[in-house]
């Protein structure tokens, strides 16, 4: 790292003329680079930057739905408005929670698809290294409940933890776990858990294959090299398996985050944001602060504050993630 | 300890693992053929006797709707934005992890943030963008919307696998004579195959399931992916909601997307470095 | 008491590859085997599958008199070094080479130290804080050899280690090696393609090809009785001369020259004749038996020339002889001693010493 | 007729109904209108979607739809925002008093018509009639009549549970809330004032009555997760003495496989002693996208459409409840469904939700603390206080 | 034509990390350069700036005449085999060798014909299927090696391409490349640790150590006048004896004896004897100079001995000498010769040779 450092501060003090070279990597690099530029400012650039010019105005049936600019007015509504911070909290909460069940249960599910979480000798007697009957259907299973339509799923769930007619209940009441069927949807922290638990079950596959990825690609002379050494398959996974995988795993977290903290489909239609709203999430508002109440000016505000939070995240994700990328290499 | 785990450990985890993902999903498909009283039953029906099964729900996806239609809609919106999200998003994947370019870290930084954004939010402006091009009702106008939701996990999954990668082997490629754009096509991605599949699944499975925008950027009949239409499904009143059917519509749904997994899947393989480098 | 016997070791990946057939060696406490062979011959295989990191197709190996055909690697308690170093890249070389100690929950202080004597063996001392990535070929080599070296295995598989060092370093780390092994008594098993390592490191080598033990014994015997052609022409550099020729009574004809060696109790109508070039010499008057010759091409091997020198009535058949490099040899006429007791004889069709 | 050019009206309509509208409605429209085409656009199940469409078609200007089919509850919202035409001098009086007078009225925003009634909806009490002529017990009339016959049939064992209702956190809430509210002689917000009620005794009283109803047992606890099917489906399997909620669960009660058909009947919502029970009016209406292209065109259409004659013919079909007050009693509807004489008058009393542009944020307030207080998230009281609060806020007038 | 000159050259990674130090070169057409040095040297980086795969910080790169420092590797018509190989691991063999050629649109039946002769040199045929990740090291390294030799390139950039290879097949390699190289009559630059390979391929050896040129000369030159310290050392083995001793008159005091060698101006206090082992011999009567010492140790290098003498009354001091193994020398007392002609001065404090 501290080479490479100055590696690159060696590179920059080459005089203009003689980084011809360079100059035409860093040509070629821009022409990949520019349309996927181009097409993500079209779909992300001009509705963020809207947003943030709405959010200075009000605009919403009280003004005819027409703009009338209003400063801050519409930050200064916000800080008081109990129903954005109590879905912000719930949001929290729902991402932080199922975002780390997801994690480990990805891991472990990628683990068991990638087959010998040691690498090594997993050849069977008299073979040569066999993948175990049937992994291609075990993978497809293990990925179909991201394969669901969430709006769909979202009322299968709904379905399950019906506290009259729903299967947990059914199971639980046969299992003598529970005396009597328990309101899932219809307490608040049950509601919640529902919800996460829905959320884990429906994105861990999306973790689990993206890890899965990552561990196919590290060279399995490594954990050859490491039982040798007597590394135990734990050590084998924290020494060798957690490192190397460390970028995949910091993408994962990082959009399972950033899907997490939008999720929309699936609550509103399992929940509907209820009960006393629980478990509303601040894309729900926000989506009916826009499309049902049609306040433009305070539904812009509201994406303002969400995403500048999610950016101070970010600021700590990019960080890790090229601490991460100095390991390697 | 390692044979427990060869043994036993493993052999239940696939169990569980199996049973964790079918359960709900058998679940579903045990609804899609139960006559709706056996549906709404009390206690639970795990095992319906022949009279309580039916296949009625899917005769009825298929003979209601043009539901062969919404399938191609579906398949076509979703193969083409996989495709041209890999093709956008892997070169500038390859660009920012090996070219050097001056603001690389901007850049990163700044697609790190619109990975963020959720993309329910920004689906009005986006709608004004596709009316404003023109392309309400055209596949264009999911296509689009879908290539450039998934650029940000495309670029940044394809990246950290072309970082990983030895760099040895691009230099023997430059040295062979590759340019910068056979390098990427002919060394690093067949070597990043699996992560090319990986992505093209997630993408695919977003760009097959996604609601919103179809919702409101497709008001045609003829244009409909199968989530909206699944939604158009009506059980005997407004009110009720008809399990039976959706479950089928779930069913119909995901089948081509599972035998796309399990397709794919295959390329999904260790070692494809094996062999490279010494060292 | 780490005794490793390898009993009829067979590795099949299909029918047509077989890298190892049926291959059954011992190896003592304190006991050096070299493996040597062509590029290909299954060595790198035999060492894997020793390790346990290949399950073999067929056959047992013992350490110690137990079968750990079975066992897991780490259970096995044997350092090695792999061909392709297999560093781990995560790692800064101090890590490399302390994971395997750290993993036997060797106290750090003696971890520090057995690493520093490492290193300064290897010459490391520099490089501790670098990952692999930042390291030249033969660095990132002596790393993948001071991972073994540091620990105290009850096996030592060696897969090439010093292909890519010079040839001081080479030389240093060799007589190191030899003095750590030493000390240790355990079993070493080597992999080189570079016969002076095989001669000079090892008590007992075997000669591989097509994954078969074409001859296992001390160094000196291989040199000096080839078991067959196959060792006889890979052993030895340069390479022996091997000549078939026709028989004449208990000689082998060459060209003018009649060729007497070791008496065989019946010589058959035509035999290969092997005779290495630094046993022929410029003749002096006593010696026995000598041909004359032109000298076609010389090469300069530094302290010697190899010299192709075209016989004398033999239409075309040519001998490789060393020579003082002090002397220009170019174009002239030579008479060479051949010692008979350094002629070898081969079966034309077995190609097994006769 | 050949020169004339021929014009098409979108209009989006409930794809479960489509095929109805285009047998019943559309193709003898059109052929009595050759110069005028129907297109129909199937619309998702979910009205809340249907909203969003609507939504965000108007926010872009030129509405795909021509003709708009609307929820009663979102005429201020469309009216306030200015995406319809203004249809009050188009009709003239004696014509629109035909219609049921509260579907005209919720059709009113500021003094101006921008809806027809299409259909008329309505919430009401069903009973197990069956059940409670063999305990020889009368309807109930007020909401402690209907808590003691619940428990006495409960306690008998004759039914599972008391009184089922909507208590999922959604828009069915509030208009259950509605009646309840109605029944005690509360009100939610004054359209001419803008007060707001929330927080006065009656609303306390309502929301009460709701809690109690589960704490003692009556209801189940899962009624605070249940919409509308999911209490109908408890009342069908038979388990259920008294369920709220729309017509539509006659028919379907009535099935032929239904184990309660003809066990049952119903009447308007009951109420506390002395007052008015109050009934939840739904319903929709056809209004025109002030973007249409072709306003006279859709006009006719929309006579059509709310014709008696057509009315008649649709709901001989579907079995939906008219707008127009003759055809409860038209005798040809009558011999099909002989209740509704009797719906009329669950009609007749029908109460409104509050007629303001906000009204879908005021329900979500609304129904937020109702859903908090009913599952003992909230105090009720404390719930209600702070619901009339963030109402009066988002009205302008705490 | 195709000359590659280098003017300069410096590459520095970090302060303490410079790897090419103002490394200036010429390597003309047809003629083949060695690059020789310790491991981490430089080497590596040097040709791999020389291929513009690493940017230098300072210096031109010029190739007939053209300054290429600026330009990409691949337009600089440059074939490499890199020390870790770098094969193409999802193309079989076929296709790892034929890459080259199918960029540079060679007709497909010229590729077929190519690398046929280049497989059957390096004995690839029964491997064109595999894919690298099914070959053992040195077959690897046959394809690497096997990929630049198939190309007609302008320049040729060899790292250490036999170092896994067997001593036969390696010496057959090496016989053909040095065919090849003729025939194409292009500057080749090739980096070695092997001393024969050095000696017997090259027309010029370029001896390195941190990153700079010790020695830049032919083959015998550095062999017969290294030009330091250094140099002496590294080049040749064994090693050379390099004794620092004090001066007597124009002569080194070496034990009970004075040893005389080529005549400086002016002799300094103490000074730096070298001499080769393989330069002293048995004495003959007629020898000029002679030195006596007893046998320490004996290493058997197969045709040699190498033998550690423990100089009379030199007081530890030792010489190594080599011998023919014909004899056993174990704890006898020899009498050398040690020619003065074959002395090596060098300077104590400098290392330059004097
Ligand atoms: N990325 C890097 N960062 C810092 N130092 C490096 C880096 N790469 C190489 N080096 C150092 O540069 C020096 C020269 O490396 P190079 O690979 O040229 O050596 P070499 O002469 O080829 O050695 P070898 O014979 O071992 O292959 C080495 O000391 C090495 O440690
Ligand atoms: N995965 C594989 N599939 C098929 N053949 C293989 C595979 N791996 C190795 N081989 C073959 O097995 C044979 C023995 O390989 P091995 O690596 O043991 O050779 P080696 O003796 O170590 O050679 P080298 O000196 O070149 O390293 C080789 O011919 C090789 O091509
Ligand atoms: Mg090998
Ligand atoms: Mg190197």
């Amino acid at each position: 790292m501290q080479a490479d450092k100055t590696h690159s501060r060696e590179q920059r003090r080459i005089p203009k003329h003689e980084r011809l070279s360079e100059c035409s990597e860093e040509s070629t690099g821009w022409i990949l680079v520019i349309p996927a530029l181009l097409l993500l400012l079209l779909v992300y650039a001009y509705p963020i930057l809207s947003s943030f010019w709405s959010s200075l105005f009000a605009e919403n049936l009280g003004t005819q739905l027409q703009p009338v600019f209003s400063g801050l007015a519409n930050y200064q509504r916000m800080m008081g408005d109990g129903r954005f911070w109590q879905a912000m909290w719930n949001t929290t909460i729902f991402t932080v929670v199922s975002v780390l069940l997801e994690l480990v249960l990805g891991m472990i599910i990628a683990l068991i698809l990638h087959r010998c979480p040691t690498g090594s000798a997993s050849s069977a007697p008299g073979g040569h290294r066999r993948p175990f009957p049937g992994r291609n259907l075990v993978r497809t299973i293990a990925i179909l409940p991201w394969a669901l339509p969430t709006a769909l799923i979202g009322l299968a769930w709904a379905w399950i933890f019906n506290d009259q007619f729903g299967v947990v209940n059914d199971i639980l009441l046969r299992l003598g776990i529970i005396e009597q069927g328990i309101n899932w949807l219809g307490m608040p922290n049950t509601a919640m858990m529902a919800a996460i638990a829905a959320d884990v079950w429906k994105a861990t596959p999306f973790i689990s294959i993206l890890l899965l990825a990552g561990l196919q690609s590290i060279p399995t002379d490594l954990y050859e090299a490491h039982s040798l050494d007597g590394a135990t398959p734990w050590q084998n996974f924290t020494l060798i398996t957690l490192p190397l995988l460390m970028p995949q795993i910091l993408i994962a977290l990082l959009f399972r985050f950033a899907q997490a903290f939008g999720i929309f489909d699936l609550i509103k239609v399992m929940t509907g944001g209820g009960p006393g709203g629980a478990t509303e999430m601040v894309s729900l508002y926000i989506y009916a602060t826009v499309m049902r109440y049609l306040d433009f000016g305070y539904g812009a505000a509201l994406i303002v504050v969400t995403f500048l939070l999610l950016v101070f995240a970010v600021a700590i994700a990019f960080w890790g993630l090229s601490k991460s990328r100095a390991q390697i290499n | 300890m390692n044979l427990i785990i060869k043994k036993i450990i493993f052999p239940l985890g696939v169990v569980v693992l199996i049973a964790f993902s079918l359960g709900p999903v058998l679940w579903q498909v045990l609804t899609s053929v139960k006559v709706n009283e056996a549906i709404a039953a009390v206690p639970n029906v795990y095992f319906p006797s022949w009279q309580q099964l039916t296949l009625e729900h899917y005769v009825e996806l298929f003979t209601r709707r043009p539901l062969l239609r919404y399938l191609f809609n579906s398949a076509l919106v979703s193969v083409s934005s996989t495709l041209s999200c890999l093709a956008i998003g892997t070169p500038a994947a390859y660009a920012l992890a090996r070219l050097r370019i001056q603001g690389e870290q901007i850049i990163m930084a700044g697609i790190l943030t619109l990975t963020l954004f959720p993309f329910v939010l920004i689906f009005l402006e986006l709608l004004e963008i596709i009316q404003g091009l023109k392309l309400g009702n055209s596949y264009l106008a999911l296509i689009i919307p879908y290539t450039g939701i998934n650029l940000p996990l495309t670029i940044l999954v394809m990246r950290s696998f072309f970082q990983q990668l030895p760099k040895e082997l691009e230099d023997a490629a430059k040295v062979d004579g590759y340019n910068t754009w056979q390098i990427l096509t002919t060394i690093m991605l067949p070597m990043t195959i699996p992560a090319l599949v990986t992505t093209g699944i997630l993408t695919f499975i977003f760009a097959w399931n996604e609601f919103i925008f179809a919702l409101t950027f497709m008001t045609q009949e003829t244009m409909k992916t199968i989530p909206v239409a699944a939604a158009q499904i009506g059980g005997s009143s407004v009110f009720e909601i008809p399990y039976g059917p959706i479950a089928a519509a779930t069913v119909v749904g995901t089948l081509p997307l599972a035998l796309l997994v399990f397709l794919c899947g295959r390329q999904i393989v260790q070692g494809l470095t094996a062999g490279a480098v010494k060292g | 008491m780490a005794k490793v016997e390898i009993i009829n070791l067979n590795k099949t990946y299909s029918q047509k590859v077989v890298p190892v057939n049926n291959i059954s060696l011992q190896v003592a406490d304190g006991e050096f085997l070299t493996l040597l062979g062509p590029s290909g011959c299954g060595k790198s295989t035999t060492l894997r599958m020793i390790a346990g990191l290949e399950q073999p197709t067929r056959g047992k190996i013992l350490i110690g008199g137990r079968d750990v055909t079975n066992l897991q690697p780490g259970d096995r308690n044997m350092a090695m070094v792999f061909q392709s170093y297999a560093l781990y890249p995560h790692m800064k070389v101090y890590d490399n080479l302390a994971s395997g100690l750290k993993l036997k929950k060797v106290p750090s202080s003696e971890i520090k130290q057995r690493i520093a004597e490492c290193a300064e063996l290897l010459g490391l001392e520099a490089l501790m804080d670098r990952k692999p990535g930042q390291l030249s070929g033969g660095q990132r080599q002596r790393v993948a050899l001071g991972r073994a070296l540091v620990r105290r295995p009850d096996v030592f598989l060696l897969d090439e280690p010093l292909s890519n060092l010079d040839a001081l370093l080479r030389e240093r780390v060799r007589a190191e090696m030899k003095k750590i092994f030493a000390s240790q008594q355990v079993p070493v098993i080597y992999v080189t393609h570079d016969q002076t390592e095989a001669m000079t490191l090892s008590n007992k080598v075997a000669v591989l090809n097509n994954g078969i033990v074409q001859q296992l014994d001390t160094p000196t015997q291989i040199y000096t009785h080839p078991a067959n052609k196959f060792v006889a022409s890979f052993v030895g550099s340069p390479q022996m001369n091997l000549l078939q020729l026709q028989c004449h009574r208990q000689a082998a004809v060459l060209g003018d020259f009649l060729m007497h060696g070791r008496e065989l109790p019946q010589m058959p109508p035509s035999i290969i004749l092997g005779i290495r070039p630094e046993h022929l010499r410029l003749a002096r008057p006593e010696d026995p038996q000598k041909i004359e010759g032109t000298v076609d091409l010389v090469e300069n091997l530094g302290m010697h020339n190899l010299i192709r020198l075209r016989v004398e009535g033999a239409d075309g058949l040519t001998l490789r002889v060393l020579l003082p490099s002090d002397q220009a040899w170019e174009g002239e006429r030579l008479t060479l001693a051949v010692p008979p007791d350094r002629i070898h004889w081969f079966d034309v069709h077995t190609g097994d010493r006769l | 007729a050949q020169q004339q050019r021929t014009v098409t009206l979108s209009i989006l309509i409930n794809a479960l109904e489509v095929p109805v509208w285009q047998e019943v409605l559309v193709k003898k429209f059109e052929t009595e209108y050759p110069d005028i085409k129907i297109n129909l656009i199937e619309a998702p199940n979910d009205t809340n979607l249907q909203e969003d469409l609507y939504t965000s078609a108007f926010l872009l200007g030129d509405s795909p739809y021509d003709l708009i089919m609307m929820d009663v509850v979102w005429v201020p919202k469309f009216a306030a925002a200015g995406w319809l035409l203004d249809l009050t001098d188009r009709i003239n009086a004696s014509n629109l008093s035909a219609f049921l007078e509260k579907d005209v009225e919720a059709s009113i925003y500021e003094g101006k018509l921008y809806r027809i009634p299409f259909q008329s909806d309505v919430g009401m009490l069903y009973y197990r009639q069956d059940l409670l002529a063999a305990a020889k017990l009368n309807p109930p009339e007020t909401f402690s009549d209907l808590i003691d016959i619940s428990q006495a049939l409960q306690g008998n064992g004759a039914a599972t549970w008391g009184y089922v209702w909507q208590g999922k956190q959604y828009e069915g809430l509030a208009a259950m809330f509605t009646e309840v509210l109605a029944g005690f002689g509360g009100f939610w917000v004054d359209p001419e004032t803008l007060a707001v009620g929330l927080d006065k005794p009656e609303a306390i009283a309502a929301i009460k009555f709701l809690i109690s109803t589960i704490d003692r047992g009556v209801s189940p606890p899962g009624v605070t997760t249940y919409a509308e099917e999911e209490t109908r489906r408890l009342f069908q399997n038979g388990e259920t003495l008294f369920l709220r909620n729309w017509p539509y669960v006659w028919s379907l009660a009535n099935q032929n496989t239904s184990p309660i058909a003809g066990k049952i009947a119903i009447k308007p919502m009951v109420s506390a002693p002395e007052k008015q029970g109050g009934a939840c009016l739904g319903g929709w209406g056809l209004g025109i996208s002030k973007t249409s292209k072709y306003p006279e065109a859709a006009w006719r259409a929309i006579e059509y459409f709310t014709s008696t004659a057509a009315q008649r013919q649709f709901i001989l079909k579907t079995g939906d409840v008219p707008s127009r007050r003759p055809l409860f009693t038209d005798p040809e509807i009558v011999a099909k469904y002989p209740h509704y004489p009797q719906l009329l008058e669950v009609v007749e009393n029908a109460v409104l939700r509050p007629q303001i542009p906000q009204y879908a944020q005021a329900s979500d307030i609304l129904q937020r603390y109702l859903s908090g207080a009913l599952t003992g998230r909230f105090d009720p009281v404390k719930a209600m206080k702070s619901a009339a609060d963030e109402t009066r806020r988002l009205l302008g007038t705490s």
